[in-house]
């Protein structure tokens, strides 16, 4: 394989490998050659399909681009369009494109010369000296992927079921109603966020609305607010004791 | 400080167990014995003279920094201070809770297969996990859920901000 | 060294992540602020000035001991195991991520003009990325973020620490 070859592989996409066209011929990116460019990328995604080399997807969508813009920049410019507007240049939404994605390839390229932690600089692993280590848990910082992951594993352990479209029991109205009341006797009272926190659904939602509804009009529970507008909150109606519904 | 004994210092620091003269030796084979030795001295009385809070420590056949005698008080304060961070244990416990919700202790066990009493007390005394209700079957068995602080913790605005496994689909498995 | 120093370069030293001055200040109520960080900064200097193979990092708004840049090849060597490089690609998905967030898969996309689904999981996994939230739009996508990991592996106080994306600009706009 030449060197021109083995580059292919080396680009990070579309852009990466137009800006490698543009710098190589020394093109003002403001003044873009559409035709010199195009034919030049057209000539290594051929390079990449003679080798058998996958063409990703991304590289054939701005192929039709370049093809686009370079029959856009044939026809007459229409000056004075409706809008009164001359006609924007057919490169320009290209060059920004690019001008940006230089932007973040160099500041990628400033970051990776920082002292990175565990590839130029090294801190203390392991329990600390002190501390013989015993009973001492692996620590984590946690982000919410973790917790899908961590979730999703265990549900790789039971084979059948289906990750997140759990069959759990959908709750009845009834089960909401005895929740609500068992919760407000616990507490003094609760917003109605609060009623409506840790459900996963609409149906959980509206079960949880109908219930209070429900409860409301058989006046176990009251609703209130203090001020127009602010926090619904809920609790027992005076008087009221226990759930309505013991069986 | 010398070159050499800087070296070494800053093997000895990342080292997760005593360093033995001779993985020192392994690793800096063009120094001379004698010279890695001399080194090791002069770093150990450095630190010895500098009164700081931490000193090598000579044990087990090798080399350790360690912190003071005189700061330990400190260092646990220090440590207790500090909420200790979620245990793997906690973390898949929470995730069945989560997605799960409301959920009995029994089912998460039943996930998880093993034990999960202990994890979910220490849950419930962060305030990660609370009670939500009972479920209405002989015995009356607690429901655990989520709490806000849950959701304050991990940066979401509702339970529905959740990531699905269709998202984690979406990202190629 | 002075006592409040060394008690600090301990506590400093055994904790796993970068140390704030807030926690230093909670563990150390009967010190003045000042005098916290007059011993901090000393002891910042002190180790400057030692030319030891450490030194001390004010990294993700915090203090972490780490070992120089100059003993590099020789930690390498000791350590066996080599930490997972990043990939060009992972540090440009990284980049638009920092400067944009919070930002959406499909934006990094369209800056990087590449699908960037593998590169984004792999940063998640890696916890150099998080979910921050979703955006308000139809089908709620969702929004990602630096972690304080990111800041600790760039050796970055915090995100104003990155220059920004002007300095990188060939020409204006």
């Amino acid at each position: 394989m030449t060197s021109y070859e083995i580059r292919l592989n080396v680009f990070e996409g579309p852009l990466d490998l137009l800006l490698y066209l543009i710098r190589k011929n020394e093109i003002d990116i403001y003044d873009i050659p559409m035709a010199v460019i195009t034919e030049q990328y057209f000539q290594y995604l051929e390079t990449m399909g003679a080798l058998n080399l996958d063409v990703a997807s991304d590289y054939l969508v701005m192929a039709s681009t370049l093809l686009h813009i370079k029959s856009r920049m044939l026809l007459p410019v229409q000056e004075s369009a409706e809008d009164g507007e001359g006609e924007e240049d057919p490169r320009m939404e290209l060059t920004r494109q690019l001008l940006e994605y230089e932007a973040f390839r160099k500041a990628a390229l400033a970051m990776e010369q920082r002292p990175i932690l565990d590839r130029d600089v090294f801190a203390r692993t392991g329990p600390p000296p002190e501390d013989n280590g015993k009973g001492r848990e692996t620590v984590l910082e946690v982000t919410v992927f973790q917790l899908v992951e961590a979730f999703r594993n265990i549900l790789a352990k039971w084979e059948g079921e289906d990750g997140l479209e759990l069959n759990r029991d959908s709750l009845s109205v009834a089960d909401r109603i005895r929740e609500i009341v068992n919760r407000l006797e616990e507490v003094e009272s609760l917003t109605f966020d609060e009623l409506l926190e840790n459900l996963r659904d609409r149906a959980q939602v509206i079960c949880t609305f109908l219930a209070l509804l429900a409860l409301v009009k058989m006046r176990v529970v009251k609703a209130f607010q203090m001020e127009a507008y602010q926090t619904i909150r809920v609790c027992l109606a005076p008087g009221h004791e226990g759930s309505p519904i013991h069986s | 400080m010398k070159d050499l004994q800087s070296i070494l210092e800053a093997l000895i620091f990342v080292s997760d167990a005593p360093v033995t003269f001779e993985r020192l030796r392994e690793t800096l084979p063009e120094r001379e014995a004698g010279d890695i030795r001399n080194a090791l001295n002069a770093l150990v009385e450095e630190y010895r003279s500098r009164e700081s809070g931490l000193y090598i420590a000579e044990v087990s056949g090798g080399y350790q920094i360690r912190t003071r005698e005189s700061v330990r008080d400190w260092i646990r304060k220090f440590r207790k201070e500090r909420p200790p961070a979620l245990s793997r244990a906690a973390v898949e416990t929470l995730a069945v809770i989560a997605y799960r919700q409301p959920v009995l202790k029994a089912e998460i066990e039943k996930v998880r297969g093993v034990d999960s009493s202990g994890t979910l007390k220490s849950l419930l005394e962060r305030n990660l996990v609370r009670m939500v209700g009972r479920k209405d079957v002989p015995g009356k068995p607690i429901l655990y859920g989520t709490t806000r602080k849950f959701l304050e913790i991990f940066h979401l605005r509702d339970l529905s901000e959740l990531p699905t496994l269709r998202d984690w689909k979406e990202l190629g498995e």
